[in-house]
């Protein structure tokens, strides 16, 4: 079979271009310019699917995006995508697709047994079952529903190509390229303004490319062909085909998805990305959508061979597809003659069958005059046919259009095109916050008050169906939106001549009536077609007090779809409004939400996946660190080493614990070095700095001597502690701050927001210095002796005492060194500018060789300060805890009268007694690593619940202390110290501990002096 | 109220269908009613539910600005879990799992309830400790709670990617946790509550309260004057609004949390999965949508829309943990209104107005407490005394300091 | 993703900014006067229109300042910023939030006319 | 690139991008302008003192135009916020001038905070090079919205940058140290379509 129902002449096909593709395993040709639809249409191929509930066989039925049917499962492999409209995907060579949601195949559905208890599946009806026993729902009902859920199958690998982000800003974005869009873009383009247009289509001329009009006495597409042209002259005109404007957001942001190689298919350059995600600003939007046709709600009106009447024409014209030898059309109006006209050019028997009863319009008479067969006042009431339509019976309906007042008569057809009027598409017009309006002499919504970014709307989209109306509404609205972003006149070019569309009024029969009352019998009234939701479905809501549009949506599950009901929404408010006797805009009309059409995962995240998905920070000293062999930890987004596992001769490498065990021990044996780059710091200036200080710290600032450091808590108005660090006085009105890591940010916005929000009179300037200064942590006993080597500073501690600071050179790079340990040891954290920072650190491994130096991480870095009692904010610490819980009544000063948080600590909560403290832990058990997060309980129960005091924190084996160590938040801690509780484990294991201080190693703090 | 089950059906579908009773009335407001609740979600109708059938008050109305069901309740990602770290969250939250587990046979309408599986994701050693705390915190609670190994997430979720930019190295299940269809709970409770009698009144705006003395009289609506013996608020990201009527104020803001789904798919998903260091919670519906949801935008807002950057920044997320979905298209995003409280926690409370109630408060978390919210705050109601589980929720935490915070325990960094 | 006006950097892609919460809350001069509820209303209570909303904001990654904007919090449409300090513009009463500043003040102007 | 230090013999120096060759594509040269001196400098615009004083040592007025700059010789100075200002010297240059600034300025309300390695500096030249920018910047960077001399500070995806126009096709745009890895490799990656 090959193309056999492919026009000779007709369609904007490269016929010299001949693409052979397969689907469900068969091949086929077809040319560049077709579609998988048109090109399934013109091999005869008219299954294509099956439905959702009933899995009812089911074909293609529009030609555009708005498709409910026609999904396939579009390649195979890492490339397959599900639920792709076969009547957007344009056919490139080598194209594999299948059908889906069919088991063994599309012909033979096992599940298609569903048609035959169709009545036992009314909408809602699993809210009505199920439900016995109760127990069965997760482990037996909802196994064989997910079964049949879905339509296509995910793909299960990673995906091979690549996909852009582009920010985009214009003075006028046009959505929709056809006349309206064209002319809007031509009028704003001309002005200079800034254009883009866009337009879902493979090529820019929407209606036109189906249509024979002229304009100017000379065919449409020649107007297209000479206005895309001018466009393309325009410097600052972007014209975008393949584009779907997805999204309309607050303040004119757009997005759109521009559909780069999808019909190149795998072949193309992968250097180019797939799809690129647009989002685009525009001082005006010009919104040119065109209008979809709304089908007919009859009896079975979802065979294969059903298709709406314009998707016919567009088959006919722009693809050169007659589908079938045998047409009906049935129409409640004038523009379906065009398709019987086009389908009797082009071979076919046609009939028409009209609603009306008295069709007048000159298109009407056209058909008369080419003797197409015109059943008036008649309805088509059946339809027949397996795999395909075969043919259908109508009958005359009565004046209100609820009943048959005739006999039926057979029709045979292949093809049954019907048109139910149009809805102009007013999704972007809606997700910008207008208003929609119901036009009673069109029947359909259109535009309403505009939201305030004021969108303004041309063409078919505001129910202008002629060609006359669309391009001067286009020139007008396009002329206007430049003046309104500032370029041009607003003077409107001069609308081309075009011939006048006169057509009669619509027939509106929102249910076709047929042969037997609305569900009663086996015929099905589609109105949502992808999702099986039929006309009575509608009654059975409406019934049973589903009034509401959005209860209706939900519980009948019309237009909740892939194609989010683009043909079936209005249909459904209808027959509603029809059986609640109201008005359609009283019955309201759904919300129309992003995207416009469905979206790429992948173009939305563009770039951003993979080594781009969040960045890696890392500290000038990574190269060594990498060197080193280290192992990372991820703190925020910087890699940090978490340890520096050794490898012996025999290349056995160590464990985690191993390397964090030697690292501990030789620590406070002989000398560690750890990159201490990622602490936040903060370059504090100003005459007010030090009174600054007093406020956002609980402990005294203005006495702190130039040279000199200070360990501070900081409180959040709450009281509680938020971030830690020891800032430094490097003059009268110059401090450096030290944050957490992960609090670095937060502390420097928290530090802004006080100074110029509260506190503007304050003389003091915050600068974040975090990556200016890398810094390497010496630590240990030879610390001294290590340092003495790179450089020439006093270092005797009468000179460099604890918690002092020195400027000078370390490995010949200017530092400031700090003498502040995080050990416990004597330890000096020497900063130098970053892009000292790999030489310094290489120096000072290269003479720790004789100090027997040791790289450590993180991990040891944790221990060795538990062993200390030393907090860390965020592990021991959760955002409930004050200064006095963690017993640091200390560093609180009383001499102050205020600073933030301390107000907090009078509330009746935050001072009873009994709060959750920080305390030590020993395990009875001295081997026992408590693990972290684990409960302390007073008594222990066979089993939970029981009452918890309180969690561990943090939980280690020393190496220097020679057993377990553990801090702790308990109620009452700091009171309880002695007593032994349990910590009963998931496990089932229970472990005695006994509460003590906090400080497990050099109680006596003597080691800091080395 | 005709029973539901597979024979109601099949009678049914002997009459075509056409004789199912309504699910609910629409009736007129009556002059007045011993209680009347103030917003028609599930939380709303939940409390008027076990009004009637757990406290014997069924003259009770319940008034709704637009349809039932139409808040929060219609607009979340449909999470049931009970994982909580706060002894007094899990009370509350695990007494809705437990009336969850009966909630389809209790209202005789299917609620789907499905206890798939609810999986906590961790990605460093902060988010280990954390699952160990929050793992511990549930098992001491007395409710179920399991540490998977990398190779056990990967065992219940293959198609993950385990070594992503955070690599994956551990995880806190509760099997009890999972998913319900939310409209059906709202639709359930209204219409075993109209059964009893309580009137739902849709399309009803409140517009005031009538207070005399410090004492709710009756409710102010686009419908009239409605009089109330006692009236309880339940709504939900418009409760400030609400509270300004009466005078007051909440701790509250209200801030836009949006959701998408996929194109329906062959189930490949199939329990719900959170991540806190890589920000997404994803699952697959039973008709094969993956429900995707993350953090909300960071200003308040009533737009029920935030922004685009938002759900860039969950996609981004869902990809890096499994990539495969990279072709998969997302169908449709909308959002909702969050009403937020500084510890992440609940109010339900007394207000200074005698007779008025609050339940409020819920922000991202509000679906999987539907049952048990309504149950303790209509017992609240009914006694005039806040139940005991309701009780540490009163908004009297916001001055003694007193707060139940699961957000400070979580949203640390180090 | 609405625009935000920094009254210095003018018009920019929300994203570059910071959310600061309600404006004009000021911290209580001499906390320890004021009882438990007045400290827990500073701390915790908001006002969270709906409507009309004096809030903070701050360029942090243009200009790192901080200046309070009014903003329609149904619509999201900011009606103007102003400085530290300075007094709130007022936008007129019948402001719902669908226009922005300054096609609000150009159809008022024309509704003038 | 890695080199020897000028200032302090024997010593390598390093940026964060060391060793990383030029991202060169169609109409496209991404290159770091490595070690330029970077000043924060923080004060009162509107004390006479201090303009005088900053001039005194700048040769020039302080920019106070947002999203401004000035350019003596090799030093660039550019408005950062009303009462912040950043200034790019040429390398080694910003020791002696953060000296003279700071006392310039002694007893003024001021700060002055070498922040030469706390950033970086990326160079985007060549016709394409808005077209590389637009994949993530949220600004709008068209020949009518921006110009040479014009800078700002803004977002480009996780990255905070700040960005100037240096020529009618040339960025620089500083970023800091520890994105500057991030930054460049999404330039590199999204330079690929253009792949020469």
């Amino acid at each position: 079979m090959s193309q056999t129902y492919r026009l000779a002449e007709k369609g904007r096909l490269d016929r010299s271009q001949k693409l052979t593709f397969t689907y469900d395993g068969q091949s086929y040709t077809g040319y560049r310019g077709d579609t998988l639809a048109s090109a399934l249409l013109a091999n005869g191929v008219k299954l294509v699917g099956r439905s959702f509930k009933y899995h009812r066989p089911r074909g293609i039925m529009s030609a555009g995006s708005e498709e409910p049917n026609a999904l396939v499962q579009l390649e195979e492999g890492a490339r397959t995508e599900p639920n792709t409209r076969a009547t957007v995907v344009d056919l490139y060579d080598g194209l594999t697709a299948a059908s889906q949601n069919c088991w063994p195949s599309v012909k033979f559905d096992l599940q298609s047994v569903n048609q035959k208890i169709a009545k036992f599946f009314p909408a809602g009806f699993y809210y009505k079952t199920f439900m016995f026993p109760a127990s069965w729902w997760t482990p037996v009902y909802e196994k064989i529903i997910r079964r049949a859920a879905g339509l296509g199958k995910s793909p299960m690998e990673r995906d091979p190509d690549s996909y852009a982000q582009k920010f985009a800003f214009c003075d006028v974005l046009v959505v929709g390229g056809g006349p309206a869009g064209i002319a809007a873009a031509l009028a704003a383009g001309r002005t200079g303004a800034r254009v883009i247009l866009a337009d879902e289509q493979s090529e820019m001329g929407g209606a036109l490319l189906s249509d024979d009009a002229l304009i100017d006495g000379q065919p449409a597409l020649d107007w297209v062909a000479k206005s895309l042209a001018e466009l393309d002259r325009l410097e600052d005109v972007t014209v975008l085909p393949r584009t779907t404007v997805s999204g309309y957001y607050d303040y004119n942001y757009l997005t759109a998805l521009e559909r780069v190689t999808d019909h190149l298919g795998p072949q193309a350059d992968d250097r180019i990305p797939r799809q690129r995600f647009w989002k685009i600003r525009a001082k005006k939007v010009v919104l040119a959508q065109g209008a979809i046709e709304r089908p007919l709600v009859f009896a079975d009106n979802d065979r294969p061979g059903i298709m709406l009447a314009a998707a016919l024409r567009t088959y006919i014209n722009r693809y050169g597809v007659m589908p079938g030898r045998q047409v009906v059309v049935f129409t409640n109006n004038d523009s379906a003659y065009k398709t019987a006209i086009d389908a009797h050019t082009a071979g076919a028997s046609v009939d028409i069958v009209d609603l009306r009863e008295n069709p007048t319009g000159p298109l009407v008479k056209q058909a008369e005059a080419l003797m197409i067969r015109i059943h008036k006042g008649c309805a088509v009431v059946s339809t027949s046919g397996k795999h395909a339509v075969t043919g259908c019976e109508i009958a005359k309906l009565s004046a209100d259009g609820k009943s048959l007042v005739s006999d039926t008569t057979y029709i045979g057809c292949d093809i049954l095109a019907n048109s139910n009027g149009w809805n102009p598409s007013v999704h972007l017009w809606s997700q910008a916050r207008g208003k929609l309006t119901w036009d009673t002499e069109k029947n359909c919504f259109i535009p309403g008050h505009a939201g305030p970014w004021l969108p303004v709307a041309a063409g078919s989209g505001t129910g202008a169906y002629d060609l006359g109306d669309c391009l001067s509404q286009g020139f007008a609205q396009g002329a206007a939106a430049a003046k309104d972003a500032g370029f041009g006149s607003g003077e409107v070019p001069k609308t081309p001549a075009t011939a006048p569309l006169v057509e009669g009024p619509d027939r509106m029969v929102w249910t076709i009536p047929g042969k037997k009352p609305l569900g009663h019998g086996k015929a099905k009234h589609f109105h949502d077609h992808q999702n099986d939701v039929v006309a009575s479905d509608i009654h059975l809501a409406a019934r049973e007090g589903y009034l509401s549009v959005e209860h209706l949506k939900r519980y009948t599950t019309t237009g909740m779809g892939t194609d989010q009901g683009k043909t079936s929404n209005v249909n459904a408010l209808a027959i509603m409004a029809e059986i609640r006797n109201a008005a359609i805009p009283e019955v309201g009309t759904t919300t129309f939400r992003p995207p416009y059409t469905p979206i790429t995962f992948g173009a939305v995240t563009g770039q951003n996946r993979n080594h781009l998905f969040i960045q890696e920070r890392t500290s000038a000293m990574h190269p060594a660190h990498v060197e080193n062999g280290a192992v990372f930890e991820d703190v925020g987004d910087w890699k940090r080493p978490w340890y520096f596992p050794k490898t012996s001769k025999s290349g056995a490498t160590e464990t985690m614990d191993e390397a964090v065990l030697r690292e501990c021990r030789q620590v406070r044996e002989t000398v560690g070095m750890l990159d201490a780059s990622t602490l936040g710091k903060i370059d504090i200036q100003g005459k007010d700095a030090a009174e600054f200080l007093n406020w956002i710290y609980t402990n005294k600032w203005d006495n702190l001597k130039p040279g000199r450091a200070r360990y501070g808590l900081m409180l959040n108005e709450h009281g509680m502690v938020f971030d830690d660090g020891v800032t430094t006085r490097l003059a009268d009105d110059h401090f450096h701050m030290t944050t957490t890591t992960g609090g670095a940010a937060r502390v420097l916005g928290w530090l802004e927001n006080w100074s110029q929000t509260e506190w503007p009179q304050m003389e003091v300037y915050m600068t974040s210095v975090t990556e200016q200064w890398a810094v390497c942590t010496i630590t240990g006993p030879n610390a001294r002796a290590l340092l003495a080597d790179v450089t020439s500073m006093p270092l005797d501690p009468e000179t460099f005492p604890f918690m002092a600071m020195q400027e000078g050179t370390v490995a010949g790079a200017p530092a400031r060194v700090y003498r502040i340990s995080f050990t416990g040891d004597l330890a000096y954290e020497i900063n130098v500018p970053a892009r000292y920072g790999l030489h310094v650190w290489r120096a000072l491994q290269e003479a720790g060789k004789t100090h027997g130096l040791c790289l450590y991480g993180t991990e040891t870095m944790h221990v060795l300060r538990a062993e200390k009692g030393f907090i860390i904010v965020g592990q021991d610490t959760d955002g409930t805890v004050t200064p006095m819980d963690l017993d640091m009544d200390w560093i609180v000063s009383k001499k102050k009268d205020d600073f933030l948080g301390r107000r907090s600590f009078y509330r009746t909560d935050t001072k009873r007694e009994g709060r959750k403290q920080l305390v030590g832990l020993l395990t009875e058990n001295p081997n026992f690593v408590l693990p972290e997060g684990a409960h302390v309980v007073e008594d222990v129960k066979p089993k939970p619940p029981m009452k918890t005091l309180g969690h561990v924190t943090s939980s280690y084996f020393s190496p220097n202390v020679g057993r377990s160590i553990a801090l702790a938040l308990v109620a009452d801690g700091i009171n309880r110290k002695g007593d032994t509780l349990s910590v009963p484990l998931m496990n089932g294991h229970v472990e005695k501990v006994t509460l003590t201080d906090t400080v497990f190693f050099d109680k006596e703090g003597v080691r800091s002096n080395g | 109220m005709k029973k539901y089950s597979i024979f109601a059906i099949a009678r049914n579908a002997r009459t075509h269908h056409e004789n199912w009773e309504r699910a609910w009335r629409s009736p007129d407001p009556k002059p007045h009613y011993d209680v009347v609740i103030v917003g028609g979600g599930g939380h709303g109708l939940a409390t008027a539910y076990y009004l009637a059938k757990e406290c014997g008050i069924t003259n009770v109305a319940v008034i709704e600005k637009g349809w039932l069901g139409g808040g929060n309740t219609g607009r979340n990602t449909t999470i049931v879990r009970s994982n909580y770290l706060m002894d007094e969250s899990a009370a509350l939250y695990d007494h809705a799992v437990q009336l969850w587990e009966d909630l389809s046979d209790e209202l005789n309408y299917n609620v789907m309830f499905s206890q798939r599986g609810l999986l906590h994701l961790a990605h460093n050693v902060h988010d280990m400790q954390e699952i160990g705390r929050r793992g511990n915190s549930i098992y001491m609670n007395g409710i179920d709670s399991e540490f998977l190994s990398p190779g056990q997430v990967k065992d219940m979720v293959p198609i993950i990617n385990l070594n992503c930019r955070y690599p994956v190295m551990g995880g806190l299940l509760q099997r009890r946790g999972g998913t319900a269809r939310h409209d059906a709970v709202a639709w359930g409770y209204a219409r075993a509550a109209d059964a009893m009698g309580v009137d739902i009144i849709q399309n009803c705006e409140v517009t005031g309260f009538k207070i005399e003395g410090g004492v709710v009289k009756g409710v102010e609506t686009t419908r009239g004057s409605i009089g109330a013996g006692k009236v309880g608020v339940v709504a939900a990201g418009h409760s400030s609004v609400v509270a300004e009527m009466a005078g007051f104020r909440m701790p509250l803001e209200s801030f836009p949390l949006q959701a998408f789904v996929s194109e329906p798919m062959k189930p490949i998903v199939d329990c719900v999965i959170m991540s806190n260091a890589i920000h997404a919670y994803i699952s697959q519906s039973d008709k094969g949508e993956l429900v995707i949801g993350g953090s909300g935008d960071p200003f308040i807002s009533y737009s029920q829309r935030g922004s685009f950057d938002q759900i860039e920044h969950v996609v981004g997320p869902v990809l890096e943990l499994y990539p495969i979905f990279s072709r998969v298209r997302m169908l449709r995003q909308w959002g909702g209104i969050t009403d937020v409280t500084v510890d992440r926690s609940p109010i339900m409370t007394k207000t200074p107005v005698e007779n008025m109630f609050f339940n409020c408060g819920w922000g991202t978390g509000g679906f999987k407490a539907t049952p048990g919210s309504g149950h303790v705050f209509a017992h609240s109601i009914a006694k005039g005394e806040m139940h005991p589980i309701a009780a540490p929720f009163s908004m009297d935490r916001f001055h003694t300091g007193a707060l139940i915070d699961e957000a400070a325990a979580a949203a640390v960094a180090h | 993703m609405f625009l935000v006006k920094c009254p210095w950097c003018g018009w920019r892609d929300q994203t570059e900014f910071s959310y600061g919460g309600e404006a004009h809350i000021a911290r209580p001069l001499e906390p320890g006067q004021i009882s438990d509820a007045e400290w827990g209303d500073y701390i915790y209570t908001r006002r969270n229109t709906k409507g009309v909303h004096a809030e903070r904001w701050s360029h942090t990654q243009g200009c790192g300042r901080w200046f309070n904007a009014l903003r329609h919090t149904v619509t999201d449409v900011m009606w103007d910023s102003y400085k530290m300090g300075e007094d709130a513009p007022t936008p007129p009463k019948d402001w719902d939030g669908m226009t922005c500043c300054d096609d609000h003040k150009k159809l008022a102007e024309g509704a003038k006319k | 690139m890695a080199k020897a230090s000028s200032l302090y013999p024997g010593i390598t120096i390093d940026t964060p991008l060391s060793g990383r060759n030029p991202i060169q594509a169609d109409g496209l040269v991404v290159t770091e302008l490595p070690f330029l001196g970077k000043i924060t400098l923080r004060g009162d615009a509107a004390d006479p003192a201090f303009a005088a004083a900053v001039k005194s040592v700048l040769g020039t007025d302080l920019p106070t135009q947002p999203m401004t700059s000035q350019r003596v010789g090799n030093t660039r100075v550019f408005w950062k916020a009303f009462d912040e200002w950043l200034i790019w010297t040429p390398e080694d240059a910003e020791q002696k001038l953060g000296a003279d600034l700071n006392a310039a300025l002694t007893g003024l309300r001021k700060s002055v905070v070498d922040v030469s390695d706390y950033y970086t500096i990326l160079r985007i030249d060549g016709p394409r090079s808005r077209d590389l920018l637009a994949k993530g910047c949220v600004i709008d960077l068209h020949p009518r919205a921006f110009h040479p001399g014009q800078a700002t500070g803004t977002g480009f995806h996780h990255a905070t940058i700040f960005i100037t126009q240096t020529d009618s096709d040339v960025f620089d745009i500083m970023v800091r140290w520890s994105f500057a890895d991030y930054l460049w490799n999404y330039f590199a990656d999204g330079a690929r379509e253009w792949a020469a």
